[in-house]
């Protein structure tokens, strides 16, 4: 990133990203609970469009990937696929206790722990499982990021954690910014 | 058109389970197909052999989320049964209020989810409000919406008070006017009758060869209710009836569930109306003698099956769930074969799981009528190469 | 006539492209708040069609393995140049300029562009989903083709021209085509539903069926170029029906001074195009989405015939009555 | 509903392919030996009218392996037919064949507990994923990870 302040058309491009954020959700593994409390942000009661949320099937048009779920070991491929297919500039939610770190399900022989043992995750949103407010909290702290970021010029300000995740194991795909 | 292989899932914009059809169409019509519902195995089953039974039962309630009740409510049955606990008459009539709750917001849940298959928005968000309903229930009541935790073993974790059923009276008459509502459009709209009537059919005979459960088996005139059958917590007490039908195809069950709303209001109303004093649990003993026990459960999706074996210690020897989906899958795989693409949302919706669709890699090889399909690690290795490329270029 | 100033104005900016721009957001706009009301939610704010507009337009452009980078760069643009040119056929505030014997034929022709573009995206996406939606929009294309074209021909018929602005001036002197010809006006806003890709004839996007159909692998800016230009099809289309249907933007009357006539018009224009969104609407909210073999047997067993019926009718009328 | 089998007419039903006890109100368990097994679920299904699988369920205790199948029809009343099969060759005929909602649990336990069904159309994988290992069985009591086999998630890490 230049080191000048952005154009007025990279302006307009961020303030059109934090106005349209759309999601796909994708299910690891979960328990279908976060599934169910995620899709019931789009319901009349919580109604997530009309904050420009829009969920979308394939994840070629997503800009925010929803993972619940422990991540299986069958769907960790597919989720590190899902997350290429996403057009940058991309964000992740780890939904659930689930998606934060195993949850109840944290050590059994089928599921790896948590999302970020496979992808990168900005947001993690507590709960098991969440409700629907607290996931558009974890979308709205999601947009905070995308505007943080788009101050400092990239995610790399707070790239630390990925690092260590990689050190320790964990994928060291870099995001670029 | 030539053959294509079409793989389905496993994901989806819609959500519940991660499913993978891997089916072999010929233009729109489906040749073969094959299931792959191996995403979501997280272990359970190991994990419940090494925690012990206050452990498991929160375990459990996260084998489905939708249906967190009916496990928890199995398992403990099972071990109450191993342990021959007598439960308190309250602690009962609580799980049966909580379990039909449970099953009419799985029930408007899944008639949401069939009006979205065939892009029926406005009945999938109409639904959906009405679900919330039930939500609100079930947080004043047990302080969660969707994984409730109301079951230990030898009885209930949280009591119904009078305000609380004061307020679920009013609660359940605007649910009752709200699905009155949609039995009128379930039976009279004219989209929902093209897509539903004759998809998917599935004779009496072949119910039973099979082995279906629940609405599915139900709605093929099979009368199988496990709450009738092997009756459990209060059923036996209140008066209700089996729901069938005879069209046994997707309408019919529908139809089924509508009617399985209606009658679990009246169960509800009997329970709220009729809930006896008492303690709401029993001290419950740490471990159970040897035992062999198979605790039957009419989940919202048709008959849940724990096989439990107890060894004289606090865990299980062996837990053993058979789930209704499961029970379904073969039907499902049958009455696919023949059918138009279009249709297999609603067919699979039908038995109530929920198929997805995204993966996107498939190569077809028109020409020779051959499919192919790449493998894992062909793919895997495609996409690192891809996204270096990529980044370079 | 205009002068070349007055023309350029006319195309680029006032009724030209920069409004319809700006109004198949506001239109976009208005089909999504209406329907989310209409569901019992609040909906999206109204800036909400531009803002995904431009977002999309900054976002990264994914090519698939082995498409053609080319082709699927051009292909949106295509289809979002030949529905803009539709438009500027299609009268907005008085006879467009461009207007000649004929046009109401090519506005037809480049609306049925964006499918055919669709088909070809799908195509080149090397993607199953796309491919069959590709071929799904395709077919769905041969179904209501037919009976939106005759339902569209067969006022022209009456009017005797086939230039849009005839059949608006013979509806200024004598009445609606709309209450003339009723059946013709359902089987055009039927065809039109189907053209557009709306619920109950969004088989080729089908969501829980094949994802998004031929849009499953547009990124970035082609995405942003194309739904623009189904937004496009969306206005183009109703103001096309609302000007062979609904008198366009003609007053019954004569109107003395120009600049008055030409706003009434406008507004006429408006509130129009805006009637027949409100029954796509309705239309969409009120049904599920049927089966490719059903909209077969709907296409050509109903509307195919009531086109045909109407025809007939015109056909007679023409003789016995305009004909004398 | 009809009426519940009693203990007897299912003893007169297995004469001499197994042994049935009550083991509660509405279940009984026969039990008998993988030769037998596919008489006596043809006993069941035929004389006992049962036409409903309800589970297959396989158990490992430590020393043998143990499939029970239950059965009920419309009496509601559980049959359990119970064999026993060595742990060194868990080997037994497949029921897919009488009972086709049979083929999607034997499936299932073959994966889990490597238990071989003959004669099944398609045993193929269908719980654990692609990339577990061949002859690892997680649901057997003497199973435990193995920290340098590769059980899945993404190649290379974990």
């Amino acid at each position: 990133m230049p080191d000048t302040p952005p154009g007025p058309s990279a302006r307009l491009a961020n303030w059109a990203r934090l106005k349209s954020p759309w999601i796909t959700i994708f299910n690891s593994g979960a328990c279908n609970a976060c599934d169910i409390e995620a899709i019931a942000c789009l319901m009349p009661r919580f109604d997530v469009e009309r904050f420009g949320i829009l969920a979308k099937g394939s994840p070629r048009h997503a800009d925010i990937l929803i993972v619940t779920g422990p991540v299986t070991m069958k769907q960790a491929s597919r989720l590190r696929r899902i997350w290429e297919q996403i057009p940058e500039p991309k964000y992740v939610i780890a939904m659930g206790a689930c998606g934060s770190s195993g949850g109840v399900f944290c050590g059994l022989y089928h599921v790896t722990d948590g999302v970020e043992n496979t992808i990168p995750v900005d947001v993690w949103v507590a709960g098991c499982p969440p409700r629907p407010d607290e996931i558009i909290n974890a979308v709205v702290a999601c947009l905070n990021l995308m505007k943080e970021d788009f101050t400092r010029g990239g995610k790399a300000w707070r790239q630390k954690k990925v690092e260590k995740t990689s050190d320790a194991g964990g994928h060291s795909e870099e995001v670029p910014a | 058109m030539p053959e294509i292989l079409l793989p389905i899932g496993p994901q989806h914009p819609a959500l519940k389970e991660p499913v993978n059809f891997k089916i072999v169409v010929d233009g729109e019509t489906i040749v073969r197909l094959d299931l792959d519902i191996s995403y979501n195995h997280r272990g359970i089953e190991k994990a419940a052999e090494q925690r012990d039974f206050v452990r498991v039962v929160p375990l459990l309630a996260r084998v489905c989320g939708i249906c967190s009740h009916s496990h928890t409510t199995a398992f403990v049955k099972g071990i109450e049964e191993a342990m021959q606990l007598e439960v308190p008459a309250r602690a009962q009539y609580i799980r049966t209020i909580v379990a039909e709750l449970e099953r009419m917001h799985s029930h408007l849940l899944w008639l949401g989810v069939a009006a979205h298959e065939i892009g029926f928005n406005t009945l999938f968000m109409w639904t959906w409000r009405d679900r919330e309903i039930i939500q609100d229930m079930l947080e004043e009541t047990t302080g969660n919406r969707v994984i409730y935790g109301v079951n230990e073993v030898g009885g209930v974790r949280c009591d119904l008070t009078l305000d609380l059923i004061r307020a679920s009276f009013e609660h359940l008459q605007k649910l009752e006017d709200r699905i009155t509502q949609y039995v009128g459009m379930v039976k009279n709209d004219e989209t929902l009758h093209m897509r539903f009537s004759g998809v998917g059919k599935l004779s009496k005979a072949d119910a039973l060869k099979y082995g279906t459960v629940g609405p599915t088996a139900r709605a093929s005139g099979v009368d199988y209710d496990i709450r009738k059958d092997d009756s459990y917590l209060a059923y036996d007490e209140m008066p209700w009836k089996v729901v069938t039908d005879t069209h046994g195809d997707v309408f019919g069950r529908t139809l089924v569930r509508i009617g399985e709303m209606q009658e679990s209001l009246t169960i509800v109303r009997f329970c709220l109306e009729n809930l006896p004093e008492g303690p709401i649990a029993v001290k419950a003993p740490k471990t159970a003698p040897p035992a062999e026990v198979l605790s039957r459960y009419e989940a919202p999706r048709g008959e849940l099956v724990h096989f439990i074996r107890t060894n004289n210690t606090d865990r299980v020897e062996r837990l053993d769930i058979r789930t209704p989906t499961l029970a379904n899958w073969t039907a499902v795989a049958v009455s696919l074969v023949n059918q138009n693409i279009a249709d297999i949302p609603v067919i699979v919706a039908a038995i109530d799981p929920c198929l997805s669709c995204t993966s996107r890699i498939t190569l077809l090889n028109g020409r020779n009528k051959k499919t192919s399909l790449m493998t894992w690690d062909e793919l895997r290795s495609y996409s690192g190469e891809y996204y270096r490329r990529k980044r370079c270029a | 006539m205009m002068d070349a100033f007055q023309l350029a104005v006319y195309i680029l900016l006032f009724p030209g492209f920069l409004f319809l721009v700006l109004y198949a957001f506001f239109f976009k706009f208005l089909d999504r708040k209406i329907t989310a009301r209409m569901q019992n939610r609040v909906g999206p704010p109204l800036l909400q069609p531009f803002a995904d507009f431009v977002k999309m337009l900054a976002k990264e452009v994914i090519n698939p393995k082995g498409v053609d980078r080319q082709a699927l760069d051009v292909a949106p643009l295509l289809a979002l140049a030949a529905v803009m040119t539709a438009y500027l056929y299609v009268p907005i505030i008085g006879e467009s300029p461009l207007a000649f014997q004929g046009d109401l034929v090519v506005v037809l022709y480049l609306l049925t562009l964006p499918t055919i573009i669709l088909f070809i995206i799908g195509w080149l996406s090397r993607n199953v989903f796309a491919t069959i939606g590709g071929v799904r929009a395709v077919t769905q294309m041969f179904i209501y083709e037919v009976p939106f074209f005759l339902a569209l021909i067969t006022p022209a018929l009456m009017a005797g021209s086939w230039s849009i602005s005839d059949i608006i001036a013979w509806q200024q002197q004598n009445t609606w085509f709309a209450v003339l010809q009723p059946i013709g006006f359902i089987v055009a806003l039927i065809g039109l539903q189907a053209k557009l890709e709306r619920v109950p004839f969004d088989i080729p996007e089908a969501e829980t069926e094949i994802v998004a159909g031929p849009w499953t692998e547009l990124t970035g800016r082609r995405l942003a170029l194309m739904q623009l230009s189904m937004n496009i099809t969306l206005v183009t289309g109703s103001a096309l029906v609302a000007a062979v249907f609904l008198g366009g933007p003609m007053t019954p009357w004569t109107i003395a001074p120009d600049w008055l006539s030409a706003s009434i018009g406008f507004l006429l224009f408006l509130a129009k195009t805006f009637a027949i969104l409100l029954i796509l609407i309705s239309i969409t909210v009120a049904s599920g989405r049927i089966r490719i073999d059903q909209l077969n047997d709907i296409g050509w067993k109903y509307l195919a015939s009531a086109a045909f019926i109407q025809m007939g009718i015109v056909i007679m009328m023409n003789y016995l009555w305009v004909g004398a | 509903m009809t009426d519940p089998l009693t203990l007897g007419s299912v003893t007169e039903a297995m004469n001499g392919v197994g042994t049935a006890e009550q083991v509660s109100r509405n279940r009984i368990r026969i039990k008998t030996n993988p030769g037998r097994l596919h008489k006596s679920l043809l006993l069941a299904h035929t004389i006992l009218t049962c036409d409903h699988l309800i589970q297959i369920s396989a158990v490992d205790n430590g020393t043998i392996f143990e499939l029970i199948y239950h059965m009920t029809g419309p009496h509601q009343t559980v049959i359990s037919i119970a064999v026993e099969l060595p742990r060194e060759k868990p080997e037994v005929m497949t029921t897919s064949g009488i009972m086709p909602a049979s083929g999607i649990y034997e499936r299932q336990i073959h994966d889990l507990m490597g238990i071989e069904f003959k004669g099944h159309p398609g045993l193929t994988r269908l719980i654990l994923n692609e990339d577990w290992p061949k002859n690892e069985y997680p649901m057997r009591k003497d199973w435990k990870p193995d920290p340098g086999t590769f059980y899945g998630g993404i190649r290379g890490e974990t």
